[in-house]
This record gives C-alpha cells, structure tokens and sequence, in this order.
C-alpha cells in the first residue's frame, strides 16, 4: 500500500486509538465503521464515505501501531477501502470496468444506513411491552399440555361412589365364619419343646403362656387350652410330667429328662 | 388538608385508585396469578387503600353468567370456567389418568374424615393402605399432611387441600354430600338396596 | 320449517347455539388457553354452526379497558392483562435470559426481512452469523424456519413466530414499530452490492 494513503489528520488518529482499544466489542468492520462514521457527528446519510476510508485506514494503522493484532476480515476491509479511496481520488477512467467509485460509495452508505437501522428497529422492539414483563398471559391455564406427563383426574361422582362403596361394604359382606383369636396347638407344642430345658423343677402352666396371650381372658383360654393339650402330648411322648393337686387348681409341669419320679 | 396527607396524596401508593380502577387491577391480578389468592395476597400487590373484598364482589357480580367466572377456591378466588361449560374443555383433558379404586377410597375417606390418621383409613377401608397410595394424593397436591393427633404415637393426620376443592369444584370439604344424600342420587344403585331401613353407620355422625 | 332443518334441531350437534351463549363458550375456551387460539382451533372446540368471528368482535367489545382484554395475535386471540397494570404482577415476571446484541440484531433483521436466508442475515450485519445466534431465537420459538429461497442453493429463509407476535404484543407482523418508514426509505430492500451480478453473492464478497 502506498504511503500516502496513510495520513490521517491527528484528530481522526486519536478517534481511531481510542476505537483500537475497544476493538474486541465491535461486530466486525462494518460495525466499527458505523461507530467510526458517527464520529463524524453528520447525519449518516451525509457521511463522507472518503473520510471514513480515511478514519479507518488510521484505526488499522494505529492497531498496527500499538500491536494489536486484527482479525482477517478487518484487513481485507481495509485493503478493499484503500481500493475505493483511490477509486474516489482518481478522476474516473472511461475505460475502467466495473462500478465507479461513487456507486461502491453510496452501497456502503446503504449498508450503514440499513444497519443502523435494525439496531433502531431492534431498540424499539425490546421496549414495547413484553409478555411475561408488562402483559401477562393466564397464570393458570386450564388447558392439558400435550407435553405434560400423565396426570390424575377423578370426577366427584368417582369419589363419592368410592365412599358409597366403603361405607356399605359392610351391609353386603359375603358370608363367612369369623374366627376369634386361637392359639393352635402347634404353636403351643413348639414354644414348649423349647422351655423344657428350663423346667428343671415343677413351673405352673400359666407362667409358660405367651406374654401377648396371657391378659385378654379370650385368648388366656385359648392359649391355655392348646399349651395343656400340648403338654399332655409331651407326657405322653415321656418327656415331661404333669401334676394337679385338685380339680380347678393350677396344673404344674416338669421336665422329665434323666431322673426318676 | 395537612401537611402529611398533601405528602401521601403525592405518594402513587397512597393514591386512592377509584373503584373501578380497583376492579380492573384485581381482574388483572386473579388472571395472572399462577394459584387462587386470597384477599390478603390481592390486597398486597395492589396499590395501598384498595376495597379488595368490594371490588371482589363487582368482578364475581360482572362474571356472573359469562363463560368464566370467578369463584372461590378454599380461602382464596380464581378465575374458572363456568361449571356448564366445562365440555369444552373436555377435549384437552387427554393424557390423564383415572385414580385407582384405591387411590379413590383414600381420597374420599381422607375428605369425609379429616383430618385422619393411616390407621384409621385402614380401619375404613378394611385394608392395609399401600405408602405409594398416599404418596400418589400427596404428590397431586389433592392430601396433604395435617397436625399430629394428641394421642399416643403422636400418628401424622392428612387432610384435603384446597386443589382438592379446586379440582373437584367444591367450596368446602363440608359441602360434601352425606351417605343419605348419595342414596338420594341413586349412588349407591350399584348394589342391591337393603331390606331394614338402612341405619346410618355409625361413622356418618363425622361426615357432616 | 320442513323435514331436515326440523331433524337438525334435534340434534344436539346441529343445535343453532345462541349469540351471547357462544360468546360465553368461545369466553371460556379462550380463557382456558394459554397460547393464543386460531379462529379454526376455536370453531372445532364449539357446536357446530357457530360463527366465531362474530362471537370474538363482541367479547373484544365487552372488555375493552378492563383488566384482561383479548388480544388478536398473528392469526390468534389470547386474553391477556392490559399493558398499563404490568406494575401488579410484579410476582409473576418470568425472568428471562437477556438477549446478546448479536441476537437482538438477528431479531430485528428477521422481524423486518422476513422471509430472509442466512446470507442476507449476514451481508445486513457485516459479520457472519454465529451458530448459537438463530439456534437461540428458535429455541426460544420466536423464529422459524421458513420456505426455500428459489434461487440457486435453495436457501433456507427464516421468518418470526406467532409467539414472537404474542411477546412484543404485535397483532400482525405488518404492526412492527417504523415498518413503514423503514419500507418507503428503502432500508428493507435487497440491494445487490454494484458490481455483483449473482442474487446470492459469495459469502466474503457480500460483506461490503
């Protein structure tokens, strides 16, 4: 690039080392150039597009002054703006091909414009009333979501036939025999084969009947009855003996192991 | 007029908000809220000095006989369909599930009974109660854990919610019918009527 | 009244539904929605023979300047609160993730050219468009894919949604703030740069 391209007047030099600084914030060249283009305090349909070349081929002199490194697409911005500066300089050339200059001048324009403009337009846009900010929808739909899991649903009339029928079962229960408390026999024989051990010298039978069977009178008869017929079983088998002073009087039961008598 | 009332007059939250003003604001409210508010709840988000009850009272006289109405819902007021029209919705309700039967005995022997022990649900119901039965009301927001009885154990009580009123459109648990009145509705047709007039059982005296 | 039309009203169906009582039922299933309903969508829900369009203009009257109006959206209607009481719900704001500024220019840009392709995107911001930046704004159901551009590649264009509408409160897309002017200064068109005789410019090329 030849020399004089870059010699920028030392205010636009400033605006360009400020701007170096911040170059991570800018969206690429043309965001930079719109925010160049503004330093130029005109209306940005009269901006100078050849001193905006200009203040950009200063920003990217300026970069390269302070070793910043710029991205790709800002220098070949750059080159193309050093085109378009000459192209604007020179007086045209009839045999040229292509745009003049002044037609890649005004596209460029056109593009700031159009930027600038869907910036406004997204401003606006953001400071309209938002939904679920200024306007609000039903805070409670009644609508089943397609999306939603399953979901329970029961209807009154479920709930009180399902009483109805809790609260009458017992009118139309099918008949059957209720059976009161029993302690079987087996159970009896069972916790007795293995309290003989312990029955070394004679043990009333109502101290062997199970805690939880020795209170209610009901289940104490119950009890009391299967662990004597288990006894007599265990006399019978001569494991144990039995004694009874009277009828009525506590019977006692021993174990009958090696002794006699 | 003193100092301190011009200062308040100033004050947008001390502004008084002409009544229709106010029903507007509580329209506005009750729309958006995600669950029923009650009056308290209205009344602080709205400016200071609002007649919630008042403007309640012209909204539910301004949606009597519309397709919405506003209804109140345990303690607090919602915007609902209007019951009649509830068909209309009938086309959404797709993915729903119906409750098991025991899932349902729960509930209502939660509901007539309340607060009720585990225990005495099981007395009731004349079976064991599956935890997952409980945990299933619980996480549909219909049961919800009451006070401890004061007996011994200290057992947990579980009692209906007030989605549980909101859901089946009651006001209260009390305006559940009586086991006299299901027989009246021919509820109970589903078994054969019983020769002796039928006595009450004795747990209908909680019912009611 | 001959054979048919009295057969026709026997059936439920066919039942010709009063004005004010359609008005109530298109009430409650607008009220029951929380995105905005199609006139179509509508109409299913209702007995047939109801004229919807008729139904809705007399509930947009009913409740013109109360706390809940019903807003037109895109090809739908929603009730939602009116915008000078968002103050209220302060509680209800639904905190949402703040746009970056390359998206809300993406927004903007397919708000105000729609339907356009990525490359237009790209040539209007000078940059090329990042992939997060439209997964965001579709993610966020506010942009769509749209038709293929009928030009060579047959590009995909993007165009906004319904929902998009609903959130900025916008009744059609032609309401988009400055529309107009935007249009008659020619901001809106798709000037090729000079010199460019493709429609669709290579990507580098079409940065400036």
């Amino acid at each position: 690039m030849p020399d004089d391209v870059f010699d920028p007047s030392v205010p636009e030099r400033r605006v360009a080392e400020a701007l170096v600084v911040d170059v991570g914030g800018f969206e690429g060249p043309l965001d930079l150039l719109l925010a160049l283009s503004q330093s130029q305090k005109v209306d940005l349909r009269r901006v100078s597009i050849l001193r905006l070349a200009e203040q950009y081929l200063a920003f990217v002199e300026a970069a390269k002054r302070l070793r910043i490194e710029l991205a790709a697409e800002y220098l070949v911005i750059a080159a193309w703006l050093a085109y378009l500066k000459s192209r604007l300089l020179l007086p045209p050339d009839p045999a040229a091909e292509g745009p003049s200059g002044e037609d890649l001048a005004a596209h460029l324009a056109f593009q700031l414009e159009r930027l600038e403009a869907m910036r406004t337009a997204a401003a606006r846009l953001m400071a309209r009333d938002q939904l679920g900010r200024d306007v609000f929808a039903r805070g409670t739909p009644e609508q089943v979501a397609r999306t939603a899991t399953v979901t329970h649903s029961a209807a009154l009339v479920d709930l009180l036939r399902a009483y109805a029928r809790i609260k009458t079962r017992d009118e139309f229960q099918p008949l059957h025999l209720a059976r009161g408390p029993v302690y079987t026999m087996e159970a009896a024989l069972a916790r007795m084969r293995g309290l003989l051990a312990c029955a070394l010298d004679w043990v009333e039978l109502a101290s062997w009947l199970p805690g939880d069977w020795a209170v209610d009178p009901v289940r104490r008869r119950s009890a009391t009855a299967a662990s004597f017929a288990a006894a007599l079983e265990l006399v019978k088998s001569g494991r144990l003996d039995l004694r009874q002073e009277a009828p009525f009087q506590p019977i006692y039961l021993r174990a009958r192991g090696d002794r006699t008598g | 007029m003193n100092e301190s009332t011009r200062r308040s007059f100033d004050d947008p939250a001390f502004r008084v908000v002409p009544g229709p003003e106010q029903e507007r604001m509580v329209e506005a409210v009750l729309f958006a809220a995600a669950t029923p508010l009650g009056l308290r709840e209205i009344e602080e988000r709205l400016p200071l000095g609002c007649d919630v009850p008042e403007a309640i009272a012209a909204l539910r006289r301004r949606y009597e006989g519309r397709g919405v109405t506003l209804a109140r819902v345990g303690e607090g007021f919602a915007f609902r369909t209007a019951p009649d029209l509830g068909f209309l919705m009938a086309r959404e309700v797709v993915e729903t599930r119906k409750l098991s039967r025991a899932a349902l005995e729960t509930l209502a022997i939660v509901a007539y009974h309340q607060p009720v022990t585990r225990a005495e649900i099981e007395e009731i119901r004349g079976v064991s109660v599956s935890g997952g039965t409980l945990d299933l009301l619980i996480e549909l927001g219909w049961v919800r854990f009451g006070r401890r009885r004061q007996t011994p154990g200290r057992p947990m009580t579980f009692a209906v919610t007030e989605a549980f009123l909101d859901h089946f459109g009651l006001e209260t648990a009390q305006e559940l019918p009586g086991l006299a009145e299901l027989r009246a509705a021919g509820l109970l047709d589903n078994r054969p009527a019983p020769g002796v007039p039928a006595p009450e059982p004795e747990r209908s005296g909680s019912l009611l």
